[in-house]
């Protein structure tokens, strides 16, 4: 059973690292600001995502579970929030 | 290498370059900013001292780290009153300029009319 | 093996010296407007009653006070502790704010009409405040403590250089916090390492412990730095003139006449009370060197001064300078140190009192004339004797002229040199006191001449007495009998070893 | 187990100090401020996996409250941006 | 600027409820702390009806349940879909504005639909001007205006805004 | 093996590339924005320290509320910059400043290398002085910091006020007694406003259990005041609520009650446990839960007013 859960972690944070990963090179590669937000809202806070699945079995309680969950949900709203705000400056051709 | 002794040197080298951007950088923005560099380098120095020192069960010694939260609060609050201070000069002058002989108003005291302007 | 710190008879003074003005700055905020200038002021006779009772404990006694806050002895808990050094300071302290406080009414009264205002609130609760940083310095026994007494200091002392608003004095305020900020940092890195290497910040604890190893002796050099830039001893002096010169008249008297002096203390205190197991020959002569070049390149700044206030404040970077001489002349266990430490804190006295008393009469000079340029200076004596009689008798202090608490003080100095064979040291005192008649003399000489000169005001003759008071004070200290360097003895460390 | 948790948090760590050459890069300051973000996000990863890898107590709190803040300064940025923009249309 | 609404004891009793329900999410469980944590939840309750007063949302708990399973799985795949075309040969953007037409009057509803649309593959809602969300798109030629007027369809349905 | 050298290596390398980057930039903004990346690493420094507590304190105040202030001050003065610039320091200058960097670092990188082994420690001390003047409190540093080292704790709140009523003095004086100028733009965003509206009532909610679980467990009252700051700060970013009047008397009050408070009680030690900031055994838990809930008040409202900065506008009610 713990193996199980050890596997299921470690797919679940490689995923995460991989996904940080692909917002980085997003960050690095893509040609303007806007489409770079893209990158770093959806695919850090997938990361993020993830790497607090994988290490909800290693939780010591269901409510230490709750907590992890919640800290993805803070930055969640904090990402998307920030990332349409930045969006809307960069339409007014703010910087 | 062990994070204490990483801390250290990271320490050190905080210090170092704090210390140059402190000397050298005209704007006082820009000193603030390297005054706070020399302080969390500082504050790293407490923290080691505070890892080296656990103890009796303590993973780290208490006294130090106490030290370290006051001297943040302390940082913080000089940097607010850096800033509050910057922020009027450049509002009511409109140039945040440190030199003094900018601001000498006597000509007696300022040999060539202006310093850093 | 250590004895236990433990609370004296008399300890309790010491934390009510700190806490009755820090309770007057919270007390001031809370009620506001007009309450901040009675708190204040009716603090003082409070807090002079306080420090002359913890002066005569320490003479009864003959031994420092100490109290252990909350009954919890050094290491983990903080002690504080007062012996005759810091008896006298507080004592000046309690004279001098007493003294800028009720000189400061005048200015910084609450207009009518107006609940509260800027300027006025500002500087009654910074003025307490200092107050209270100053107290805790005299007293504190624990380095990191200090560390936060110093930060008060720092916090109280760059609002008032900036209080009346005007570009330059921002500028002034904005170099003066950066200094200060440096320099504090610069001394709690020492109080890191010293930590790191004892384990206690404690002062008589750390006394027992120090070696003379490398990681003291870099403390050592940060938090020297650190208080030298805060002192504003040669070449970090460059802050000082501005930030003096142009706050307020009270407010320059309280800074230079006692602010720096809170940071010369804690370097006192780190080299004769912290240190003592350091070879002292070395760093004596560099801080010496340095005191030296302060007195020498002071004065001559403060000679080239079109300003009389900015004069003022060139003059004390030179003064600081004589202070640092305490360093090679009462550093280390000889027979002569005794002299030479009656003669450095001599000498912080006389320049406490002189030049505030200095700064004072600047500022009433500057109200009734509109000025201080000191070349439309010419007549003025006669339109107000009082006030330029205060500022000679100041400046003989300054100069070091018979009889006056600062020639006291450069006498024993140059006994000091003389009885340890460093005539080197007395070479820059005589020829400080030789550029600062030239600067007096500067001041005085188109005064005194003859001349029409049209006032704006008269100043009020209860503030040029004020003025006065204090330069009296500086001139009696030349006559300060044996009994009380006996008592500035009380609590240092080697003063056993080397009696006079 | 436990090192595989930090060897994830070394390699997110690296891959933030990447994403930081838009700090060095910028052009705009939008996105060095962007750089910040993925910082603040790829460090309360880094500050997790360290935290069950290691079990020093109390970092759950640390990463709620770096959460909590981690949109502080971009809220601040863009405060100021508007400003300018008011002034500039006037 | 926001007029004092009569107060709304069962908005209140309900978001009393779902406060201490994080208190103890993020305290943990001890009997002692409980009532600090209840004293910490009403004040969160008291600084939420006053910046963000009950409004009419009725909530369905099936259609909510639908929704944010939903809106996991587009962040999944929004996350692949930025990972696919950071990490092809050459970035594979055609990036542009949509406009799409929003019907959610202007409020925290609209804003907290705005939220969830962020995280959409593809798409990034930058503000509202004139009745339409100027959403901006990695690739334009992707139904974006579409799946943006069937999102707000399920979003209304969950929170009762028909 | 064991990874931990890498990521330990990593960071260090990051916290100090960082660092250069803030000295080295050349624009304004540039560097502060590396400073506010600097400052959100450190937290993690700290919990490699073994410091969850200090992580807390940085975090809180490193990456959220400095970064708040220096953006702002960055973003203000940015404009500035290139009327400023003038003077470069010269080569000889960078060079001995360069120089003395370089030794200031060295030694102190030998120095703190070649610190005492075994390092000399007050742990066991405070350990065994736990249930004593630590009050049974689980966490040692809230025992130091209101126990032991009380005098440090009460005067460092006396700064932060000085520090406030210094901030206000730079102020006009046909200002004094209004309120700062607002944080956030007249009509803030839609985004904005929900986001505060989210983060606001939750942060309230979590910045109470960081200063409640301080007195067992990592957090303590400056920590929690700071995240309540952060919160207040965010509702007044979206204008969903405005900065105080600063002679508003309840402002007044909440700002010393921390210090006063603790001074109140510090003198009442000397009657009921016989020493200045002693507390009488039986109840010295309660008495120091009941000193840091008004030391949490001071900060979370002292600290939201150094940001927001001096009265601004008019005073007239």
């Amino acid at each position: 059973m713990s193996a199980l859960f050890d596997l299921f972690s470690f797919a679940a944070i490689g995923a995460g690292v991989f996904f940080f990963f692909a917002g980085t090179v997003g960050l690095i590669r893509f040609p303007d600001s806007l489409t770079r937000l893209h990158a770093l809202s959806k695919a850090d806070n997938l990361g993020l995502g993830l790497i607090v699945l994988g290490l909800l079995p290693r939780a010591d309680s269901a409510l230490a579970a709750f907590k992890l969950v919640l800290i993805w949900a803070l930055v969640l709203a904090s990402g998307a929030s920030t990332a349409q705000l930045i969006g809307r400056a960069l339409r007014r051709g703010q910087k | 290498m062990t994070p204490p002794v990483l801390a250290g040197l990271a320490g050190a080298a905080l210090v170092g370059f704090g210390l140059y951007g402190l000397i050298l950088h005209p704007h006082p923005l820009r000193k603030l900013l390297a005054f706070n560099l020399i302080g969390s380098g500082v504050f790293l120095v407490f923290g080691i001292v505070a890892r080296r020192g656990a103890a009796a069960g303590l993973p780290f010694d208490p006294v130090p780290q106490a030290m370290v939260i006051t001297g943040i609060v302390v940082a913080f609050a000089a940097s607010a009153l850096a800033v509050a201070l910057i922020l009027r000069l450049a509002a009511v002058s409109g140039k945040v300029t440190l030199d003094p002989e900018a601001w000498a108003k006597t000509p007696s005291t300022r040999p060539d009319g202006g310093g850093g302007q | 093996m250590t004895p236990l710190i433990a609370t004296t008879a008399g300890g309790p003074l010491l934390v009510l010296a700190i806490l009755l003005p820090a309770a007057g700055v919270l007390l001031s905020l809370a009620l506001g407007g007009r309450a901040a200038e009675k708190v204040a002021l009716g603090l003082t006779p409070l807090g002079f009653a306080l420090a002359w009772l913890i002066a005569m404990q320490v003479a009864a006694a003959g031994a420092p006070l100490v109290y252990a806050i909350g009954g919890l002895p050094p290491p983990l808990g903080i002690a504080l502790r007062a012996d005759g050094i810091s008896a006298v300071m507080l004592l000046v302290t309690a004279i001098i704010v007493a003294a800028a406080g009720f000189y400061a009414r005048a200015k910084f009264a609450t207009p009518d009409g107006t609940a509260e205002s800027r300027s006025a609130l500002t500087f009654w609760i910074m003025l307490q405040a200092i107050w209270a940083a100053l107290n805790l310095i005299f007293v504190g026994g624990d380095l990191f403590n200090l560390y936060v007494a110093l930060e008060l200091l720092t916090f109280a002392a760059v609002p008032l250089v900036c209080i009346d608003g005007r570009p330059e004095t921002l500028a002034a305020a904005l170099r003066y916090l950066l200094f200060a900020l440096f320099g504090s940092i610069c001394y709690l890195l020492g109080v890191a390492l010293l930590y790191g290497a004892y384990g206690t910040l404690d002062i008589s604890l750390l006394s027992q412990r120090v070696q003379p190893e490398a990681i003291v002796w870099t403390a050592a050099a940060l938090m020297t730095a650190g208080l030298l830039a805060k002192t504003a001893l040669f070449p970090l002096h460059l802050w000082l003139p501005p930030a003096h010169a142009n706050a307020p008249a009270a407010a320059s008297a309280v800074l230079s006449g006692l602010v720096v002096k809170g940071s010369f203390f804690l370097a006192l205190r780190l080299w004769f009370y912290v240190l003592p197991a350091l070879p002292s020959a070395a760093p004596g002569a560099v801080l010496g060197a340095l005191g030296s070049a302060a007195a020498v390149v002071g004065s001559v700044l403060a000679l080239r001064q079109a300003r009389l206030k900015l004069l003022v404040a060139y003059s004390t970077v030179a003064q600081i300078g004589y202070l640092f001489l305490v360093f090679p002349l009462g550093l280390g266990a000889h027979a002569w140190s005794a002299l030479g430490w009656g003669g450095g804190l001599m000498q912080i006295l006389a320049h406490a009192f002189a030049k505030a008393a200095m700064f004072f009469s600047a500022g009433l000079l500057a109200e009734a004339l509109g000025h201080d340029q000191i070349a439309g200076l010419r007549g003025a004596a006669r339109a107000l004797p009082l006030t330029f009689l205060t500022l000679g008798l100041g400046g003989l202090s300054l100069m070091g002229l018979p009889p006056s608490g600062g020639f006291e003080a450069k006498w024993l100095m140059l006994r000091t040199s003389a009885a340890s064979g460093q005539w080197i040291w007395s070479l820059p005192i005589l020829a400080g006191g030789l550029l600062a008649a030239g600067y007096v003399y500067r001041i005085l000489a188109p005064a005194l001449a003859e001349g029409e000169i049209e006032l704006r005001a008269r100043p009020q003759r209860a503030r040029e007495l004020i003025a006065l008071a204090l330069a009296m004070t500086a001139l009696v200290l030349g006559f300060a009998p044996q009994g009380f360097f006996d008592f500035i003895e009380i609590g240092r460390p080697l003063a056993a070893m080397s009696a006079p | 187990m436990n090192e595989l948790l930090l060897a994830a948090a070394g390699l997110i760590v690296l891959t933030v100090a990447v994403g930081l050459a838009r700090i060095l890069r910028g052009p705009q300051d939008v996105d060095r401020l962007m750089a910040v973000q993925l910082l603040g996000t790829g460090g309360i990863a880094a500050l997790l996996l360290t935290a069950y890898a290691t079990r020093v107590p109390g970092v759950d709190d640390v990463a709620l409250g770096l959460a909590l803040l981690a949109a502080f300064t971009t809220m601040a940025f863009l405060n100021h941006l508007a400003a300018n923009e008011e002034e500039a249309d006037r | 600027m926001i007029p004092p609404a009569p107060f709304d004891t069962k908005a209140a009793a309900a978001r009393l409820a779902f406060f201490f329900a994080l208190w103890l999410t993020i305290a943990g469980w001890t009997a002692k702390d409980v009532p600090v944590g209840l004293a910490a939840a009403a004040g969160a309750v008291w600084i939420s009806l006053k910046f963000l007063p009950p409004g009419d949302a009725r909530f369905r708990p099936v259609q909510l349940i639908a929704l944010a399973a939903r809106f996991l799985s587009a962040s999944l795949i929004a996350g692949f879909d930025v990972a696919r075309r950071a990490l092809a040969k050459r970035p594979d953007l055609d990036p542009g504005f949509v406009s799409c037409p929003i019907g959610l009057p202007s409020g925290a509803a609209r804003d907290a639909f705005l939220l969830l649309q962020s995280l959409q593959p593809g798409t990034l809602p930058t503000g509202v001007e004139g009745g339409s969300a100027l959403v901006h798109a990695l690739d334009v030629s992707q139904p974006v205006a579409a799946a943006f007027a069937a999102e707000e369809g399920h979003f209304r349905k969950a929170f009762g805004h028909e | 093996m064991s990874v931990l050298p890498i990521l330990d290596v990593g960071l260090a390398f990051l916290v100090v590339g960082l660092a250069a980057w803030t000295v080295a930039a050349r624009n304004l903004f540039a560097s502060v924005v590396g400073y506010v990346a600097y400052g959100l690493l450190l937290a993690l420094v700290w919990i490699r320290l073994y410091a969850p507590d200090v992580a807390l304190t940085e975090a809180a105040v490193g990456g959220g509320v400095t970064g708040v202030l220096l953006i702002t001050a960055g973003k203000r003065l940015g404009a500035l910059e290139k009327d400023e610039a003038g003077a470069t320091p010269a080569l000889a200058l960078k060079i001995v400043a360069g120089a003395l960097a370089l030794f200031v670092a060295g030694a102190l990188a030998w120095v703190v290398v070649t610190l005492p082994d075994p390092a000399p420690t007050l742990a066991p001390a405070a350990a065994a002085a736990a249930d004593g003047p630590g009050a049974g409190l689980g966490n040692p540093i809230t025992a130091v910091l209101i126990s032991y080292r009380s005098f440090d704790t009460m005067l460092e709140k006396v700064v932060l006020i000085l520090a406030v009523i210094g901030v206000w003095s730079v102020g006009a004086d046909s200002a004094w007694g209004a309120a700062p100028a607002p944080l956030g733009r007249p009509q803030p965003a839609g985004a904005m406003v929900l986001l505060a509206q989210i983060l606001a009532p939750i942060g309230a909610l979590i910045g109470v259990h960081i200063f409640w679980v301080g007195a067992d467990a990592p957090g303590g009252a400056f920590q929690g005041g700071a995240l309540l700051a952060a919160m207040w700060m965010a509702a007044m970013m979206a204008r969903l609520t405005e900065p105080p009047r600063i002679d508003a008397r309840w402002l007044r009050l909440a700002l010393v009650a921390g210090p006063a408070v603790f001074l109140v009680i510090g003198f009442a030690g000397l009657g009921l446990a016989g020493d200045f900031f002693a507390f009488p055994p039986a109840f010295a838990k309660p008495l120091i839960l009941f000193i840091e809930t008004f030391m949490v008040l001071s900060i979370a409202v002292a600290l939201p007013l150094l940001v927001a900065g001096p009265p601004n506008g008019r005073s007239a009610r």
